[in-house]
């Protein structure tokens, strides 16, 4: 519960207040007339909810855990409420899903592990009007007809402020290298291009020397940047695409005898470890990726089946954490 | 001392009787666990009866089958192929890139593609004798690759553009995905070919001994590459109709479907050391997998990790029965 | 005008000259013998006359055509059938597609017509001597059924030439009079056979030619009635005359004057094997050398198992030097004193892959060892004690087993026996696949082993082997004793007529 | 029967290739990197390349020695998620407490899987395939999904410490490689490994106890593979069950084939193993080095893989 820490975004646990970005008058939005299904009672329906990966990190950890709180808080039984789990699978995410729908859920709450590849389930779901929420993860499809709303980050500015963080970490040059999140992964792509448009819009005299793939693992992170700090001995910053091969970076730099700030660490997803990483000295800046949707999801859900316009997209806030805020911040960090 | 008492032939028929019943429950072992995890799952989950949550089980399974029944003729001559996982990511990639040339080309280019680097795998495995395993799985790494290179290090995702293959993917007929019905019609020629033609009594032949088989004028090599091809059309196949139904290439598919293959086929019961094996059991196994992971979300909410134990423990009380119905088999 | 030749033909394995300039010619209508010791290249001849090998060099020629066949399936359909040597059927398909394996009866839509090839099938095989349901794994019969079914399916095809490579080394009396059938007739329809065998008095039954190979040339070849069996065997082994009538064709002296009132050193009581084994009893001295007879599949190779612990038992008791050997395993086996020399010397015998020392010195590891850990210098000396008194040739301790001939493979595998310092030697079929010249070595070296005082029990389908070496027969039949020859009584009719006798009364009804 | 039938002069083209082919590509690597990456031969980089090996090296060698009867592990790398997620739950304990609690796991998955092979009678790689799947499931449910960071500095030493002037992982992965070069041709277990992977009925019928020598394969396998994972924990400094070890079961058995261990069993070269981890991590690092995409990675690895295994398959000798 992060209820009554102050965030350095300003957000709290109400539901509302963690949206950082709602509609922009005159954008697309969505009641429950157009979408043409039926009202449900939340507390009574029975409700799906398809997890992508092994609860094995702590984004995914809080994020199914965010969803389960919040539909206790709500008086649903946990009898209505069913889980799967596509352990990265992407084809048994899709029949996971699928049989959900088969067995008469009412509301899908998803957090997919691709953005393409929904057709078939759409296909299922809309034949039902079963409205689909989708977090973390947006779904490349028409919104309000394939699926209801998105609720999430925004990956591409996560990565535009990551460089904001590391141009203002190296003082606008340097020579940069990214560990790069799983390949053909959205959340890789996105991160990538806005950090690298946006260096070159803020920070131009910031080179990018390397980019290899760490697999969003700690120990692909502390491979690859071991081999790099052999090669490119001239590297200032890492920018790091999640958090975990934040931490295996910093372990190898400590291997290859750096001292702390010698090479600046920037990394997205906001786990306890890397704002502890800042708070050693070894992490300049941590840009969050907020997985704590469960309030924003039912508190979506209860007002589109209560005839509300719900907007296209809704992007949650992200904090971030850097030397400043990270010692008083920790205890939210997830 | 019966045996005494009878002459050879009369003890042959008697013990030729017992084989044959004991035969049937080692050939249909898997489908007899099959029924028996069907009838259990039906009465403990009320959703799993449902029409539709077959529909779902059998459009999930049709794109594993047709990997497995690709890999049950490679396991049959002794081989075994680890390149499938990647061939079907990488079928799917060209099938939705394909497409916006039409319904044919999102069919056919994938099979070309694919088919390729089974006869690759095939040529190398039968003319060098280099180990299977070895090949192919220089071709998981080489598929893969080619694959990233293909979208963009992966992260270019091809849409479907034609609407006739998208609708085939999403489309069934009497509550059936066109899909599975596209793989029965395939399963059925496997049936055929493996059974009751020349060339799969040469496939049996060269499994049961390669040595024997050449001696007797089977071609041991062109029956090798042959089975590698097919392996490679099939799981482009698979690409091509899994990417059919997502609407997509996409290129992020779990990794590990070969081994999901090749536990589905020694679970229907063909031997990995090749020379014995039923398309039949292969059907039941890819469908056992199948049933055991619906199971596995009709309770609900088990978390992930206990999914992989369950699995896990699944496969083996699986393989070790299979193996003690065999060594019944054996014994008599 | 021959219908097959070859001429200066030459094949070249990686250090070895298997043919060296061979010239070879068969003609119409003859049956020609191909005789050689082991090692002299009569299977490579074979192969390169049917397309499983390329010639180094030479003509092939084919019905007066010079001719070239690239594999094994162009020899068969220009219609030269062979049996090979090495069992050629798959065992774990059935028989019918084992004799119709790439030539399936098809119906209308090529597909493959089962029923019509099981008929067939059984049709065929009935005139073979072999009744049984042939929708069976032929892995299930017995080894002689099963060179009986690959005989068929060489026969069957409208074949010009039929080449067989060691047919009868493992049939029994019965099928082997039946083989001698098919050649005839085969001959009489004008059909070149050639003929590959280590027993001569076969050759002598059956052939008109004969080609004598040693070291990979041609010593000899004219017909076989002008050749004095002496002068045959002295061709085949490249020695004079006179030093083979010395030497006499067995190894065997004769009896073993064995403690005839000492205690049995193994005592067999009431063995029995599920469908298998019935109440099997007898008892060996040392010294003495029995001899277990019967027809193929008469249980002695279960027999000879079962004792040593790789045959599952459900009664009965073994006892070595009066102590029983209780849950017998093979390891709990070797330690009681007993050693098998297993039927199949490639499948179960050698490593083929390690060399002569590992093979050698496998079974007694622990022995050569202190705290686990193997003292070569140990392993060395009895390496070569065994080297030297099996004559094993060979290059040295380290070539691999597998390079060596079949009767230096068996001296091998013996030497691995002996090293165990057993108490009782159980060997099945020593002899079998190995040439006179070997044969004669390793059935000398049975008697020095049961002069030694250990007691053997000796399998043999080769009745006059059986005859010569063993100072008792006990004959088996379905599984259990059904008689016992002893003294002066142990001769080949005696030993046919137990087995046949036995045949007769098993047909009977019985009842007890 | 004349000597030249039995003595088998192997001609050196021959010979040479399949023995020695592994090191001369690595040589070659070498020579490669020594002309076009900066800073190769720099201590502190070779340095890098022997820490990131020795984990692979370690489960390699099991890997070889199952190969050699024949078989193959794939739970290997189960095996490590499971040492890693045990490690923390005893460190408390102290840091012997933990690596003994780590290799008993190892033990226990050894004797499953060799129980299933030996005695129930299993193929291998299925046997093991059980194992590959649930037990990084069990390793998760231990580990409750959570990385856990290690602070131990006992263990950190072990990961990240230097004894004589080498990193203690190279030191130990180095000692492993002698044990197991010792075992294979020195002991009577070795001896028998071997002849089992030759000729396993003929093994049996030698009175040699075979289902021991399996089960006790399958077991020093699994112990290695623990061993690599509690090495894996120490050098990453955090227990992360559901990423220690992934896929490593492929690079330990291209590493045991490049070296020129046949999969038909019956033999095993360990230092030919060694050098086959060696040369797939040069080629992964180069690859890094030169700064080139995933999709050049995998397919360069491919071809290296295949040339290697050609220049040193077996001819048939038959
Ligand atoms: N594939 C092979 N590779 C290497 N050497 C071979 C091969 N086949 C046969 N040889 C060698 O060639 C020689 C001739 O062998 P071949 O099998 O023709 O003998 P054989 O006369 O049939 O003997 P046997 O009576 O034992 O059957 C032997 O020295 C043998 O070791
Ligand atoms: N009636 C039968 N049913 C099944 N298998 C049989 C039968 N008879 C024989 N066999 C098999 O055939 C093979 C040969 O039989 P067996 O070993 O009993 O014969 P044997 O008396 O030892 O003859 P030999 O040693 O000369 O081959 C064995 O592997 C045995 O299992
Ligand atoms: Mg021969
Ligand atoms: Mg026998």
């Amino acid at each position: 519960e992060d209820s009554d820490t102050p965030a350095a975004s300003g957000a709290n646990a109400s539901a509302g207040a963690q949206v950082a970005q709602s509609a922009a008058p005159g954008a697309k939005s969505c009641t429950l007339d157009q979408f043409g299904g039926t009202k449900v009672d939340l507390s009574t329906a029975k409700i799906g909810f398809s997890q992508s990966e092994k609860e094995a990190n702590p984004f995914r950890i809080a994020e199914t855990q965010s969803i389960k709180d919040e539909a206790a808080k709500l008086g649903i039984p946990a009898a209505n409420l069913q889980t799967t789990n596509a352990n990265s699978q992407f084809n048994k995410q899709i029949s996971d899903v699928e049989q959900m729908i088969d067995s008469g859920v009412q509301l899908l709450v998803i957090a997919p592990l691709n953005s393409d590849g929904w057709d078939s389930v759409f296909a299922k779901a809309s034949a039902k009007k079963i409205p689909i929420i989708t977090i973390d993860r947006k779904i490349n499809a028409d919104s309000c007809t394939d699926y209801l709303t998105f609720i999430g980050s925004d990956f591409e500015k996560q990565g535009q402020r990551a460089a904001d963080k590391m141009a203002a970490a190296l003082g606008n040059k340097g020579s940069v290298a990214i560990l790069l999140g799983a390949p053909g992964n959205n959340v890789t792509t996105l991160r990538t291009k806005g950090f690298k448009d946006q260096i070159a819009k803020v920070a131009p005299d910031i080179k990018i020397s390397f980019e290899q793939t760490g697999q969003f693992s700690r120990e692909e992170g502390q491979k690859v940047t071991e081999q790099l700090l052999q090669s490119n001995s001239d590297i200032n910053g890492i920018y790091a695409e999640n958090d975990e091969m934040a931490l295996g970076a910093e372990v190898a730099l400590k291997g290859a005898g750096k001292a702390k700030g010698d090479v600046k660490i920037v990394s997205i997803d906001g786990t306890k470890g890397a704002v502890q990483g800042i708070v050693d000295g070894w992490i300049s800046a941590v840009i969050e990726s907020n997985p704590r949707f469960g309030p924003l999801a039912f508190e979506t859900a209860t007002k589109f089946f209560n005839g509300e316009p719900i907007p296209e997209d809704i992007i949650i806030a992200d904090r971030e954490y850097d030397e400043a805020s990270a010692k008083t911040d920790l205890g939210s960090a997830y | 001392m019966t045996a005494l008492a009878v002459p050879v032939e009369t003890e042959e028929r008697t013990s030729e009787r017992s084989d044959r019943i004991v035969d049937l429950v080692q050939r249909q072992g898997a489908l007899a666990v099959l029924v028996v995890v069907v009838i259990i799952a039906a009465a403990a989950f009320p959703n799993f009866r449902g029409y539709d949550n077959a529909g779902t089980i059998l459009i999930a399974a049709a794109p594993p089958a047709l990997i497995a029944l690709g890999m049950t003729f490679v396991i049959i001559t002794g081989g075994i192929d680890l390149s499938v996982g990647s061939l079907y990511v990488l079928g799917g990639v060209v099938s939705a890139y394909a497409s916006k040339w039409g319904f044919l080309p999102a069919l056919l280019v994938p099979l070309a593609l694919c088919g390729l680097v089974g006869v690759v795998n095939g040529v190398l495995i039968a003319y060098t004798r280099m180990a299977p395993f070895i090949v192919t799985l220089a071709a998981l790494l080489g598929a893969r690759g080619l694959m990233r290179a293909l979208s963009n290090e992966g992260s270019t995702t091809y849409l479907v553009g034609d609407d006739g293959f998208r609708s085939f993917g999403t489309g069934s007929f009497l509550g059936i995905g066109y899909p599975v019905w596209l793989v029965a019609v395939v399963f059925v020629l496997g049936m055929v070919l493996l059974s009751r033609t020349r060339f799969g009594r040469s496939v049996y032949a060269v499994g049961g001994s390669e040595d024997a088989a050449s001696l007797m004028g089977v071609a041991v090599r062109r029956t090798k590459v042959t089975v590698y091809v097919m392996s490679g059309l099939l799981a482009g196949l698979a690409g091509g109709i899994n990417a059919a139904k997502l609407g997509s290439g996409v290129t992020v598919l779990g990794t590990g479907m070969e081994l999901d293959a090749i536990a589905a086929v020694v679970i229907g019961g063909t031997l990995l050391t090749g020379g014995a094996g039923t398309i039949a059991g292969t059907i039941a196994g890819v469908l056992l997998l199948g049933v055991i992971q619906n199971m596995i979300n009709q309770v609900g909410n088990v978390p992930s990790s206990y999914q992989q134990v369950i699995s896990g423990a699944f496969l083996a009380v699986v393989v070790v029965a299979q193996t003690y119905l065999v060594k019944l088999r054996r014994r008599t | 005008m021959p219908i097959l030749e070859v001429t200066d033909v030459s094949k070249v394995f990686p250090g070895v000259r298997a043919l060296d300039g061979v010239s070879f010619a068969l003609q119409p209508g003859e049956v020609h013998a191909l005789v050689g010791e082991n090692g002299a290249g009569k299977s490579t001849l074979i192969k390169l006359l049917t397309g499983v090998y390329q010639p180094d060099g030479g003509e092939l020629r084919y019905r007066d055509e010079p001719a070239r066949f690239a594999t094994p399936m162009d020899a068969q359909r220009a219609g030269i059938s062979t049996i090979y040597q090495e069992v050629n059927l798959v065992p774990l398909m059935s028989v019918a597609h084992n004799l119709f394996l790439g030539r399936e009866p098809r119906n209308a839509f090529g597909l493959v017509d089962e029923r019509r090839m099981i008929r067939e099938a059984s049709e065929i095989l009935v005139r073979y001597g072999v009744t049984t349901d042939v929708r069976r794994p032929l892995g299930t019969m017995a080894l002689g059924a099963q060179q009986m079914v690959a005989l068929a399916r060489a026969v069957m095809v409208d074949a010009k030439v039929v080449i067989m490579d060691e047919p009868t080394s493992s049939l029994e009396p019965r099928e082997v009079e039946t083989l001698f059938g098919v050649i005839r007739d085969l001959h009489a329809r004008g059909i070149g056979i050639v003929y590959v065998s280590h027993r001569l008095d076969e050759l002598y039954q059956i052939c008109d030619a004969v080609t004598i190979l040693r070291d990979g040339k041609v010593v000899h070849t004219g017909k076989l009635a002008e050749l004095e069996r002496i002068k045959l065997v002295s061709l085949m082994l490249g020695r004079d005359m006179s030093a083979v009538r010395r030497e006499g064709f067995t190894g065997f002296a004769g009896d073993h004057t064995g403690a005839a009132d000492a205690p049995p050193v193994l005592r067999v009581t009431g063995l029995s094997s599920r469908h298998r084994l019935h109440d099997i009893s007898f008892a060996v001295r040392p010294g003495e050398v029995v001899g277990l007879g019967g027809l193929l599949g008469a249980g002695r190779s279960e027999t000879i198992k079962a004792i040593g612990g790789a045959y599952p038992v459900d009664a009965g008791e073994i006892e070595v030097g009066g102590r029983t050997l209780k849950n017998p395993t093979p390891v709990r086996a070797v330690q009681a004193g007993i050693a098998v020399q297993p039927e199949d010397r490639k499948a179960e015998g050698i490593v083929a892959g390690l060399s002569i020392r590992e093979n050698i010195a496998l079974a007694v590891l622990p022995r050569m060892a202190r705290w686990g850990l193997v003292s070569d210098r140990r392993i060395d000396k009895i390496v070569d004690t065994y080297m030297t008194r099996l004559r094993i040739k060979a290059s040295g301790p380290d070539q691999r087993v597998g390079d060596l001939s079949g009767g230096n493979q068996q001296k091998v595998l013996l030497a691995r026996l002996l090293a165990t310092q057993p108490r009782v030697l159980l060997l099945d079929e020593p002899t079998r696949g190995i040439d006179v010249g070997a044969k004669a070595e390793v059935q000398a070296l049975i008697d020095e082993l049961a002069a030694d005082g250990l007691g053997v029990v000796l399998v043999s389908s080769d009745a006059e082997e059986l005859v010569e070496g063993a100072d008792r027969v006990v004959v088996l039949r379905d599984g259990a004793v059904v008689g016992e020859l002893t003294g002066t009584n142990v001769t080949t009719e005696a030993l046919l007529e137990t087995i046949a006798a036995a045949a007769v009364s098993s047909e009977e009804p019985h009842d007890n | 029967m004349t000597t030249e039938a039995l003595v088998r002069r192997p001609t050196f083209d021959r010979a040479w290739l399949p023995k020695y082919g592994v090191y001369a590509a690595i040589v070659l690597l070498v020579l490669y990197n020594v002309a076009f990456t900066p800073n190769f031969l720099a201590w502190s980089n070779l340095r890098i390349q022997l820490v990131q090996v020795a984990p692979i090296v370690i489960v390699a060698l099991g890997m070889a020695l199952v190969i050699g009867t024949e078989g193959i592990d794939l739970s290997v790398g189960s095996v490590m998620a499971l040492a890693a997620a045990l490690i923390p739950l005893y460190l408390g304990y102290g840091v012997i407490a933990a690596i003994l609690v780590s290799l008993v796991a190892g033990v226990v998955v050894g004797l499953i899987n060799g129980v299933l092979v030996a005695r129930v009678g299993l193929q291998p790689i299925v046997a093991t395939l059980a194992l590959f799947v649930g037990g990084r499931g069990l390793a998760l449910v231990i580990s409750h999904g959570q990385l856990k960071d290690v602070r131990n500095d006992d263990l950190i030493f072990l990961g990240s410490g230097d004894f004589l002037g080498l990193p203690m992982l190279v030191w130990i992965a180095a000692l492993l490689v002698l044990v197991v070069a010792f075992v294979v041709r020195r002991t009577v277990f070795g001896r028998r490994l071997l002849a089992v992977g030759g000729n396993r009925a003929a093994t049996e019928l030698a009175g040699v106890p075979v289902k021991r020598v399996l089960i006790g394969v399958y077991v020093l396998c699994a112990v290695l593979a623990s061993i690599a994972g509690l090495l894996a924990v120490a050098r990453i400094q955090s227990s992360d069950a559901s990423s220690v070890g992934l896929l490593i079961e492929l690079s330990a058995i291209t590493a045991v084939v490049v070296g020129g261990t046949p999969l038909t069993g019956g033999k095993v070269r360990v230092l030919g193993t060694v050098a086959g981890a060696l040369l797939m991590q040069l080629v992964i690092a180069t690859m890094i080095k030169h700064n080139l995409q995933p999709s050049t990675t995998e397919m360069a690895q491919a071809v290296i893989i295949l040339v290697a295994v050609y220049a040193a398959r077996e001819r048939k000798s038959r």
